[in-house]
């Protein structure tokens, strides 16, 4: 019941807020239903907590792991869902272009998320994947311009193929389990192939092949050079709440599958080959997407970059294993989500109050703009990994693992990339805070509710800097558990 | 006994300086065959000069006023550090003679700041060029101390001086040589005689020192003029002293440094009338060829340093 | 621990939370004025913990590690001591001069922010000192950056002050990724990042990642440090910021990279190979030379002192290099000598650098200039803040009665120790650093004859400069407190000699008492007193004075065009060191077609340093380059998208083949 | 009985060929309604397939997944297909990169290609070889049409007969995967194909135009 109920909420809240034509009213039920997932989704977290494991028929399951990514996405949803009502009141009412249909859509995205997180069966997971891809492509496309429309479309086909690969990946585990003996309705069942896997009974061959195909595909979603050509698009020309959802959450949940097969694979092959795979992609992702934010014109767009660039930094985080590297990617997903959310937060006031994003056109905004300065300050100083934000602990982490692990192949191009990055923003950021101003913009002032939203994402991020809070660290440990 | 004779000997560089200056200037006379002033005018003219007033530009302030008062005690603390009749000094101790060159800069560089502070266009001229010959003048000069320093293994003067002397007269090696040569030329450099400064001078294309002096007047410039020939006389007395300093007391009789005293004041005129010879002989040099003539220095001080460690194997 | 204990936790509950409290929430005058008396209290409470920590054995004080991920704890032992002294004797006299100076240059709203980050920039300087552990030396050293950055972007925010913070920003964050390596570096071997476990585990490491961690250190320090040739940041960043941030920066910001150098090099390495020394020598001889020879060259007074920090730090490392050759060579005796001489430079050039800097300010708020080219005749118009700049310039350049001579001499005479190494190559190389070191201080006499004849004597050179006042009384405050301070140790070297030694033998164990501190210690006392004793018996026989005119060669009267300016004294210096410089040099006649009759001219010497044409520039293009053409993988056309990925899935099928 | 018998197992071994025939076609297809067309009957083949196996294996749960492959893949999305072509007025070229003489080579290397890939595994799992590479040349023949079609529709029919591939592949080595998965996975595809034809519909409304290498606004 306490797994059904996340799932069930926003699929009836998709249709309950579709009732609601008056904009207003749509926002306060969609907050309202906002907040009722919160609390099934904490009650849910809470119980995990207390009982170690949930299980709900034979296709749902929620353990440490999911747990640690539903709070995740807890926090971030509700923090996106009150930025949303704020952002919204700028958008004018379209046929689909609604806030309704926002929120109906937001709400469809939230499901197929936390059903990611809640899939016992690896199949049910892939659909489940799918189905964000499906769910968001909309909102992508949700504005309906000329760029909207490529990049919703070219994200749909994309993913979609990508995903494709996921599919093939899956199919080759079953297979594998199939043969190793495993009853078939149980042979994509997480829990069941990790206990084969140490047997040695899964084919290391086929398993191999599946990861290859797994880390291609879902690789795709979570945004590994060179499948990475769709993130940007769609980062950049998704509304901003979206975008936040994206980088902050979708990019998660594909990690987090990612993390369910790099577990089995690594368990019954050991953990060489898919942890230098991923190291692979985690490098390359950093380093292009590093270099290439030193070149973009587009506020969000370098944010998208940033994203990849962080991706690569969990993936090597993953790869490298052992008890900091796992700590470091874990804490890096949800570091990073608050950092970017908070980043794509202000890039959405700047858009609204000066009406670019393009990085030469906005000047001197720290005396126009001062607290969505502030904000866009923080995020930055946050995501390039400084202290004493909490971006700085997890890379600290990650670092001292490979260090330790002495991977001077990746540790050499992983400091330089953050030097690079560090540039990147600094220097996008001195062109766009400082300065005398160009334009001036039309509303200035925070509502209460971006202050909010804000104020909370940095005071998470300064936080988390100094001390993880004891139940998070709990959540944490537990998280690391499943995958050991 | 060992401190009246430290003492005697910083009275007699302090006191002989203007003595040397004006033997100086009468063998040059005579070599130009003039017949020149007497030896003793430099201690009338310092008399003259002290019983002036003294004249001050209205733009000057304090640092015009105390630049050579500073300059004076910083040559004359100079003179304690270097041996004449007896391989001793009154204040003999390991690394004095950095001390010795450093307390020479602190004197220069105060001299250097009253000369700007005449507000004149000279006094910057000479501050300006001293400014270049002194900091390419103080590596050599170092560097050839240092090289004796080595071969001695001591690290105060009057250490070198007694270990040279015990060395014979014929065992000079190549350090010796090359070091003697590059303080030589230094000195030259550093108390501002020809090829590298002419003291006699007031033409502005050429001169230094006068430059920076050219403001002062009355007890002042008496103080500038004592010090720069006390500078002088201690750096004939440390040339003498490192490479020359065999008839030295060693033991303490009075006997002992009445010869000591008598064999210094024939090697300190030899000194002097190879100095005067050069001054009559020598064209000065184009500004702009001081940094070679200094560069030569360095570059046989440095040899010398390379050949130290022939030497110490 | 238990006085002193609380004086640190005082300290940083101040600097961390009080100050930047109370600032933060009221705006009000009072609210400032608590603030820095809390602040400089807070100064004084450092010089409390470091003096105890210096005379006893060293405490645990501070252990954040139960709050903090990663193990935090702050902790005194000598080295730390020592530093820690250096920062709060800064600290307070700064404080003391960035009262008025602040009330003088800032609006309302930015007076607190400034103060703000003053207090953080001090608090993160203490952390990195006093950190125990790697963690909470990188989170203090990253923040240091930071809020230097802050604090110089408080000031103004012009192009191309922003284009100087970022390059600051970047070259210190690339360095503090060298840093962050010399500490993971250690990790494979210790089971963590406490100083104590990394010296235990020192002894075990192979040495290639020896190597690795004292040329990740030389590197990532040197760059705080501002070793030539990765200065590049010094002399921008330095010269833009608030003259008592400027002071903290150059004198007290620079030397946590000494710091942290030594805790490396000597603490945790002890040691090594000798060419280990010779590099240090290398780039510490180069630094000096082309500092002080880049300084002669430049007439605005910050961006000239910020030159000197290179040349002093320059100085620091051939200390430090010193000592690491004589350790190489198993002479500790002489490698405690080298040490206290980087050491004690190190402290000196703090105290005499912040004055200054301090003094520039001063300059500043007298005439809203530091170009000495505007300057002029201040000596007489600003008494206090001539006589401490004096002084100042007479330690930096190193001369006898003055601190800087104190440690130059020490280092000068551990070069010529060198020559008891018979039979290696240091038996040469290090009496030979004596000439470089004499070199560069002969420069920075002429540099700073310059600096002080042309700001403070002679006649004005602007209207400003002529109608220049005194500064308000805490400015006056500040500066007597660092030159009393200079000339204390420069006449008593005693006072910090011997704490030092205590130091050294701590650092290089073996290390009796150089004999040399305490001969330099015995002289200079008397020293000072026949000099200035002489001078005194010269100055009674002065008898009258009289106001004289100078002559002006027929004109009608001498004006302030007819003086030296700062460009032409170094004119001849410049002239000599030609290839050093090097400027890009355009003259513009107009009307071009009438070379003779101009009605104007102008001239224009831009001075783009070789490293920048030649290290540093092709890289960033490189890189740029780099970005631009990996921008065009990102077509925009969906079907070479998707191939990306086929390809992406074939190569790692193939991957996967050959694995097999 | 026997009959039936001796048709399925000729299915199973030989249908291969039919496959591959589709793919030769589809690369040579010029007109959108032919590749339809064309991916109608490969999927026919494909759903013979499955109810060759479900006979064989004697799965019932795979009648139902044949059942759906018939109804989806052989009549509805076709017939989606020309009623959104219909609506899109659209030409009806497909708008090769590469001539027909090329992609025909290009498709014959890549079935060679696969019965290289799936030579070890095939054996090693006692499948016949040429069911396996049909599978995987249905894939990386998909991936080839979306790469060289330049048409939005083409793109859509290219990842249907990826999609094909797969589900061969999954069919003939594992015979297929729990009910439920199947049907999430159709349920996808569906949906997919849905939001696709949307977002085609919304291309031609805002550019005019279905050409998606045309798309190139958002770059770098």
């Amino acid at each position: 019941m306490l797994l059904l109920l996340p799932l069930a909420i926003p699929i009836l809240g998709a249709g309950i807020v579709l009732m609601f034509r008056n904009p207003r009213v749509a926002t306060r039920a969609a907050l309202l239903l906002g907040g009722l997932e919160i609390a099934a989704l904490g009650a849910l977290i809470w119980q995990v907590h207390v009982r170690g494991e949930l299980q709900a028929g034979r296709y749902l399951r929620a353990d440490g792991l999911s747990a640690f990514f539903l709070m995740g996405i807890a926090f971030i949803s509700s923090l996106v869902l009150v930025y949303a009502s704020g952002y919204l009141r700028h958008m004018g009412e379209g046929r689909f272009t609604s806030p309704r249909w926002f929120y109906a859509l937001v709400f469809i995205f939230l499901f197929t998320m936390i059903s990611v997180c809640l899939s016992a069966n690896l199949g049910l997971l892939w659909i489940m994947m799918e189905g964000t891809t499906l769910a968001s492509a909309l909102l992508v496309g949700f504005y309906n311009t000329e760029g909207a429309v490529e990049a919703g479309w070219k994200y749909l086909i994309v993913c979609t193929v990508g995903i494709a690969f996921a599919l093939f990946g899956t199919i080759v585990l079953y297979l594998a389990a199939v043969k190793a003996g495993l009853s078939p309705d149980m042979a994509l069942d997480w829990l069941s192939l990790m206990n084969a896997a140490p047997g040695a009974a899964l084919d290391p061959h086929l398993l191999k092949l599946a990861f290859v195909f797994v880390i291609v595909g879902y690789g795709t979603k979570i945004g590994f050079v060179p499948m990475h050509s769709w993130l940007p698009d769609a980062h950049t020309e998704a509304p901003t709440p979206i975008s936040a959802l994206l980088s902050a959450v979708l990019l998660n949940c594909a990690m987090y599958a990612l993390m369910r097969y790099d577990a089995v694979v690594s368990r019954a092959v050991g953990p060489a080959f898919p942890h230098t795979l991923l190291l692979i992609f985690g490098v390359m992702s950093m380093v292009v997407a590093g270099l290439l934010i030193l070149v973009q014109r587009n506020l969000k767009r370098m944010m998208a970059y940033s994203s990849i660039e962080h991706m690569g930094i969990i993936a090597i985080g993953l790869g490298l294993g052992g008890p900091l590297g796992l700590f470091g990617a874990l804490l890096h997903t949800f570091n990073h989500s608050v950092a970017k959310s908070l980043l794509f937060f202000s890039a959405g006031n700047i858009r609204h109050s000066l009406g670019t994003l393009r990085i030469d056109g906005i000047n001197g905004m720290s005396r126009t703009l001062p607290q969505t300065s502030a904000a866009l300050l923080v995020g930055s100083l946050a995501i390039t990994g400084l202290p004493p934000f909490s971006l700085f602990i997890s890379e600290f982490a990650i670092l001292s693992e490979a260090f330790t692990q002495q991977r001077y192949l990746v540790v050499i191009p992983f400091l330089i990339v953050l030097s690079v990055v560090f540039g990147g923003f600094a220097y996008h950021l001195f062109g766009m805070l400082c300065g005398d101003p160009v334009r001036h913009p039309e509303n200035a002032r925070l509502i209460p509710s971006e202050y909010i939203v804000m104020g909370i994402a940095a005071f998470c991020l300064l936080l988390f800097g100094a001390r993880i809070p004891y139940f998070f660290g709990l959540l944490l440990q537990e998280a690391m558990a499943v995958l050991r | 006994m060992k401190i009246t004779v430290d003492i005697l000997q910083v009275l007699i560089l302090i006191l002989g300086a203007p003595l040397v200056s004006g033997i100086i200037a009468r063998m040059k006379a005579r070599l130009q065959r003039r017949q020149g002033a007497s030896v003793w005018r430099p201690y009338a003219e310092l008399a003259k000069l002290f019983r002036k007033e003294d004249l001050v530009p209205p733009t000057a302030s304090a640092v015009f006023r105390l630049a050579p008062m500073l300059l004076f005690g910083a040559t004359v603390c100079v003179a304690a550090f270097v041996p004449v009749m007896h391989a001793s000094a009154l204040l003999a101790s390991s690394g004095d003679f950095f001390l010795l060159v450093y307390l020479l800069a602190l004197g220069r560089f105060f001299l250097s700041l009253g000369a700007l502070d005449g507000g004149s266009a000279f006094g910057g001229m000479g501050a300006s060029r001293e400014a270049l010959v002194s900091s390419l003048a103080e590596a050599p000069f170092l560097l050839g101390l240092v090289a004796v320093a080595i071969l001695a293994s001591r690290a105060d003067l009057a250490g070198i001086v007694a270990w040279t002397l015990q060395q014979s007269i014929f065992n000079i090696s190549a350090v010796h040589i090359l070091a003697f040569t590059s303080l030589a030329m230094v000195s030259l450099a550093e108390t501002g005689r020809m090829p590298v400064d002419n003291p006699t001078t007031h033409l502005e294309l050429t001169m230094i020192h006068e430059g920076m002096v050219l403001e002062y007047s009355g007890p002042s410039l008496a103080l500038i003029e004592w010090a720069s020939a006390i500078k002088l006389h201690a750096m004939l007395a440390l040339l003498i002293g490192l490479f020359g300093p065999w008839g030295m007391a060693s033991g303490d009789t009075v006997w002992g440094f009445a010869v000591a005293l008598l064999l210094y004041c024939a090697k300190a005129g030899i000194l002097m009338v190879l100095l005067s010879v050069i001054e009559g002989a020598v064209a000065k040099m184009r500004m702009y060829l001081v940094p070679e003539f200094l560069g030569v220095a360095s570059a046989v001080s440095a040899l010398a340093v390379i050949f130290t460690m022939l030497a110490k194997r | 621990m238990g006085f002193t204990g609380v004086a640190f936790d005082f300290l940083l509950a101040v600097l961390g939370v009080a100050a930047p409290f109370i600032l933060i929430a009221s705006r009000a005058e009072s609210a400032r004025r608590v603030a820095s008396t809390l602040i400089l209290t807070a100064g004084l409470a450092g010089c409390l913990v470091a003096v105890s920590g210096l005379l006893r054995q060293p405490a645990p004080f501070l252990d954040l590690s139960w709050v903090t991920p990663f193990p935090f704890s702050l902790a005194v032992d000598r080295l730390t001591a020592f530093f820690l002294l250096l920062i709060s004797a800064v600290t307070v006299p700064v404080t003391i001069f960035a009262v008025p100076y602040f009330d003088l240059h800032y609006s309302e709203p930015r007076r607190n922010w400034t103060w703000t980050f003053y207090s953080l920039f001090l608090l993160s300087m203490i952390v990195v000192v006093t950190a125990s552990t790697g963690f909470a030396f990188l989170a203090g050293w990253e923040l240091m950056t930071l809020v230097s950055a802050g604090l110089i972007l408080i000031e103004g925010d012009s192009p191309e002050r922003r284009h100087n913070v970022f390059i600051y920003l970047l070259m210190m964050h690339a360095g503090a990724a060298a840093v962050a390596a010399c500490f993971f570096l250690f990790l494979p071997y210790s089971h963590g990042l406490d100083f104590e476990t990394i010296r235990t585990a020192s002894a075990t490491i192979p040495g290639p990642i020896r190597t690795a961690v004292f040329l990740s250190a030389f590197v990532g320090f040197g760059t705080k440090a501002g070793l030539i040739p990765l200065h590049l940041w010094l002399p921008r960043a330095h010269p833009i910021a608030p003259s008592p941030v400027s002071a903290l920066m150059s004198g007290v910001m620079l030397k946590t990279a000494v710091y942290g150098f030594v805790r490396f090099a000597f603490d945790f390495l002890g040691g090594g190979p000798s060419w280990y020394g010779y590099i240090v020598l290398l780039a510490g001889a180069v630094s000096g030379l082309l500092g002080v020879l880049y300084a002669i060259a430049e007439h605005d007074l910050k961006r000239l002192l910020a030159y000197h920090s290179v040349e002093n730090i320059g100085i620091i490392y051939l200390g430090l290099g010193t000592s690491l050759v004589f350790l190489a060579h198993q002479a500790p005796i002489w490698a405690a000598l080298a040490l206290i001489a980087a050491l004690l430079h190190t402290f000196n050039h703090a105290l005499f650098k912040s004055l200054l800097f301090l003094g520039a300010g001063a300059i500043s708020s007298a005439t809203h200039t530091v170009d000495l080219e505007e300057l002029g005749g201040l000596q007489r118009r600003m008494p206090v803040t001539g006589t401490t700049f004096l002084i100042a310039c007479c330690s930096i350049v190193g001369l006898p009665l003055f601190n800087g001579f104190v440690s130059e001499w020490l280092t000068f005479r551990s070069f010529l120790a060198g020559s008891s190494l018979i039979g290696t190559k240091a038996q040469i190389i290090l009496p030979l650093m004596v000439g470089i070191l004499a070199l560069i201080g002969g420069l920075a006499a002429a540099c700073f004859v310059k600096v002080f004849g042309v700001a403070f004597l002679g006649r004005p050179r602007s209207v400003e400069a002529e109608h220049a006042v005194e500064v308000p009384l805490l400015m006056r405050g500040g500066m007597t407190v660092l030159a009393a301070a200079c000339l204390l140790i420069g006449i008593l070297p005693g006072l910090l000699l011997r704490p030092l030694v205590s130091l050294a033998q701590v650092l290089i164990p073996g290390a009796g008492v150089p004999e040399e501190t305490l001969s330099i210690a015995r002289i200079i006392p008397w020293i000072a007193a026949i000099v200035l004793g002489t001078s005194s018996v010269a100055a009674l026989l002065k008898r009258r004075e009289r106001m004289a005119v100078t002559w002006a060669c027929g004109l009608p009267e001498l004006s302030s065009r007819m003086q030296y300016t700062s460009t032409v004294f170094s004119k001849p210096i410049r002239f000599v060191f030609a290839r050093a410089y090097r400027p890009d040099r355009t003259i513009e006649t107009l009307p071009a077609d009438q070379p003779y009759f101009p009605l104007s001219i102008s001239y224009r010497s831009v001075r783009t340093t070789s490293y920048e044409r030649a290290l540093y520039r092709p890289f960033v293009e490189w890189v740029v380059s780099l970005a631009h053409r990996l921008r065009r993988l990102q077509t925009g056309n969906i079907q070479i998208y998707l191939l990306y990925i086929f390809l992406a899935l074939v190569s790692l099928l193939t991957f996967l083949r050959f694995q097999n | 009985m026997d009959l039936v018998g001796i048709a399925t197992g000729k299915i199973l071994s030989s249908f291969s060929v039919f496959l591959f025939l589709t793919i030769l076609l589809l690369a040579v297809a010029r007109r959108i309604s032919t590749s339809v067309l064309l991916f109608s009957l490969q999927s026919a083949v494909i759903t013979a397939e499955v109810l060759a196996t479900a006979f064989q294996e004697k799965l019932a749960e795979a009648y139902v997944v044949g059942a759906l492959v018939l109804v989806i893949k052989v009549l509805a999305v076709p017939r989606a297909f020309f009623l959104l072509a219909d609506k899109l007025k659209t030409v009806r070229d497909v708008k090769a990169s590469t001539t027909p003489t090329q992609s025909v080579f290009i498709a014959a290397a890549m079935i060679y290609l696969s019965y290289a890939a799936v030579h070890s595994y095939g054996q090693a799992m006692h499948v016949p070889d040429d069911a396996l590479a049909a599978a995987v040349s249905l894939i990386l023949t998909g991936a080839f049409l979306m790469v060289s079609r330049k048409k939005a529709l083409m793109q859509m029919l290219g990842l249907l007969v990826l999609e094909n591939g797969i589900f061969l592949a999954a069919l003939i080595t594992t015979f297929g995967m729990p009910l439920v998965i199947e049907i999430g996975i159709f349920f996808d595809i569906l949906i997919g194909l849905l939001l696709m034809g949307i977002f085609t519909f919304r291309i031609s409304d805002t550019f005019d135009h279905l050409d998606v290498s045309k798309l190139r606004r958002l770059r770098g």
